[in-house]
């Protein structure tokens, strides 16, 4: 930065900063300061970033915010950058991208505007955004204390301080009805009825000892081929025992077999199943 | 008055934000301003003394105080003194509108209702025989809830070991249910005529008839104040 | 009118004792000692119609109300309006008086007091816009604190990529800061004059109003559950 060139603004604004604790200061004249008047005191921590900082800046100016240099305030804040860096600091991105954009601003505000390509905006419509961001957050923050400072409740004005809560008198009404008392009996009863559990009733069945003993009984006169299921169907009289007389049957004639008492005979599977006594073929 | 309306014209413009307005401290209308302002900001009655440190030095508390009293009286709030302090308070005569009357349509649980119909048809019924009915025990609080509705009560004590408490309806009961007595109560073919039994039912299967008033034989008095007493015991802790 | 003073005995019979006074119902002077007595009464803002409840049917509850209003103004207490009900409130103007009795309020740091401004003006207003207009990204607790206090909310969500939510003031932010509508906010029209509530850049013709109730069309409603569930969200640890 060239401080001969034009008188430095950020010195003149800091030497003023009223209560001489601006985040921005000079260092006090030790005497080996001379040619060094840009060396700045830095606290970062009192700003919440770049913007915060131009605003603080911009205000330095002691204009209106609408009538700022955004020169100036571009200059004040590369040479607060510079100077960072010649410190060593370390700066967040946002503070160098700020830094980068203004450097890029303050060249296209000092140079001729290039032929209109309508594809970047003039330099000073940029200049007058930033401007209008930083007239925002003032005007924010005004708004924010004139929130604060308005009569508020619990600080400036009270509401009543024992207020008579209205109470609640609950009346239950039971909405139950009477059709609701007998589905509950009717539900109990029913289920009262299903737990006395299923009986299983004797089923009626012809037991192997009763086929075998019919069929010792029917091969004795059996000297011809018979059908095994006819001849057995023959001696039922109930005819739920139907199946049970075919299945005992059939298991009855087996055994007869297996013990030389009697033939079977089946042509093909399905078939029906012939019996002899084994008497009538020796 | 005229004196009056100048002080209240000039609060009127000092609006939200503003100083307050220089007024001489003891201007009545100021004094009675601090003293409603503290009565009704407070969360606990005010004693004379609170008030008169708000005051001027020298200002008359006592009268400060008649004045806030004077002026909302007939009005719908009330400064009042209550144990010897101040505070304001809704006028007697409107206190009803501060109460309100809330009717909740409730339903019974299911096991609740359940209870409630096999005390209706078993009663006279100890709670272990409806417990034994219902094939499961039961928590405290269904009876309680019956009790407290008012539709059951306890009958007696059944002639038996321990001499259990036995539960029966109320007359309440059979008001709210519309019965007349509990002879109206169906009945087994009703229910079923009504559709609310099928007729899957084991052919033995019966539904008592309830026994509605005076104890029964194996039935014997309460106590003397038993009746009271009891509803207590119900809500010892279960083991 | 005889009718009327036939119920007003009755309910009167079973109040708090004294002798009530017989007065038809639609007398001004009981209206208004009923609107007096329920603003007293109430911690909370009371609406019209919550008075209107408490009036004979027909009764012109803004009338009663004014009445109040008027019968209090310049007294040590005021019926003031807020977010669009009514409080009594003590005068603006006695707050040198009463400041000192309230413990300190939780001190709100500049960045949530500047939010909190931001989402006032600028509603609906994202996250991302907010921390535009400050120049800063913003920590979650910021937004959390405010939600906390219950000054702000989540209104719903932007129409645009992401869909990100869009935050606004509440009922009790009014309350607080004793504002009738967001029409009220200190300095609005100047803001909007000067198109500093103009969240696109440059400032240009279409200047926004906070919005306060309903979505605007860019925004959309947040779904079922999410208001109940995203606070938790905001709370998850940062990256």
């Amino acid at each position: 930065m060239n401080s001969k060139a034009h008188k430095d603004p950020l010195k003149e604004r800091t030497q003023t900063w009223p209560d001489g604790q601006g985040p921005v200061r000079l260092p006090a004249r030790d005497g080996q300061g001379q040619g060094d008047d840009a060396r700045l005191m830095l606290d970062l921590g009192a700003f919440e970033g770049p913007l915060d900082m131009l605003l603080d800046l911009a205000r330095r100016q002691k204009v209106d915010l609408t009538q700022i240099s955004i020169l100036a305030l571009a200059e004040q804040y590369l040479a607060f950058i510079h100077q960072a860096r010649r410190m060593r600091l370390e700066l967040a991105a946002d503070w160098l991208v700020m830094a980068a954009w203004l450097a890029w601003l303050k060249s296209r505000l000092l140079l001729p505007a290039p032929p209109d390509d309508g594809e970047e905006l003039p330099a000073e419509e940029m200049a007058a955004r930033l401007a209008f961001r930083l007239q925002r957050l003032q005007a924010m923050r005004d708004a924010a204390d004139a929130l604060m400072s308005g009569p508020r409740l619990g600080r400036d004005v009270f509401a009543r301080g024992s207020p008579e809560p209205t109470v609640v008198e609950k009346q239950t009404e039971y909405a139950d009805t009477m059709v609701d008392l007998l589905r509950a009996y009717a539900s109990f009863v029913r289920r009262k009825a299903d737990a006395r559990g299923y009986e299983v009733a004797p089923q009626p069945v012809w037991t192997i000892k009763e086929a075998r003993e019919t069929l010792q009984r029917l091969i004795g006169r059996l000297d011809e081929w018979g059908r095994l299921d006819s001849l057995l169907l023959q001696y039922l009289t109930e005819p739920q025992k139907r199946v049970s007389a075919l299945a005992s049957g059939f298991a009855a004639a087996l055994e007869l077999a297996r013990e030389g008492s009697m033939e079977l005979r089946q042509e093909d599977h399905f078939r029906p199943i012939y019996m002899r006594s084994q008497a009538a073929c020796q | 008055m005229t004196h009056n309306a100048v002080a209240e014209t000039e609060h009127d413009e000092d609006g939200a934000g503003t100083a307050p307005v220089l007024r001489p401290h003891d201007d009545p209308v100021h004094m009675r301003r601090v003293a409603e302002a503290l009565l009704f900001a407070a969360s606990q009655p005010l004693s004379q003394e609170d008030i008169a440190r708000a005051l001027p030095e020298g200002a008359d508390a006592a009268a400060v105080l008649e004045d806030v009293r004077a002026k909302y009286e007939g009005s719908g709030v009330n400064l009042v003194q209550v144990a010897g302090k101040w505070q304001m308070r809704t006028a007697d005569d409107l206190r009803y509108l501060l109460r309100h009357e809330v009717k909740e349509q409730r339903k019974l649980s299911r096991v609740t209702l359940e209870t409630l119909a096999i005390i209706a048809y078993h009663q006279p019924v100890t709670r272990a025989e409806i417990e034994a009915i219902r094939g499961v025990s039961m928590s405290k609080g269904t009876l309680d809830t019956l009790m407290e509705i008012g539709w059951i009560r306890m009958r007696g004590r059944r002639r038996s070991p321990g001499r259990p408490v036995t539960y029966g309806t109320t007359e309440e009961f059979l008001v709210h249910f519309g019965l007349n007595s509990l002879k109206d109560l169906p009945g087994l073919s009703e229910l079923k005529g009504a559709g609310l039994l099928d007729a899957s039912l084991p052919p033995d299967f019966e539904i008592p008839t309830p026994e509605q008033e005076g104890l029964t034989d194996d039935e014997e008095p309460l106590e003397q104040m038993e009746e009271e007493e009891a509803p207590l015991e119900m809500h010892l802790p279960e083991k």
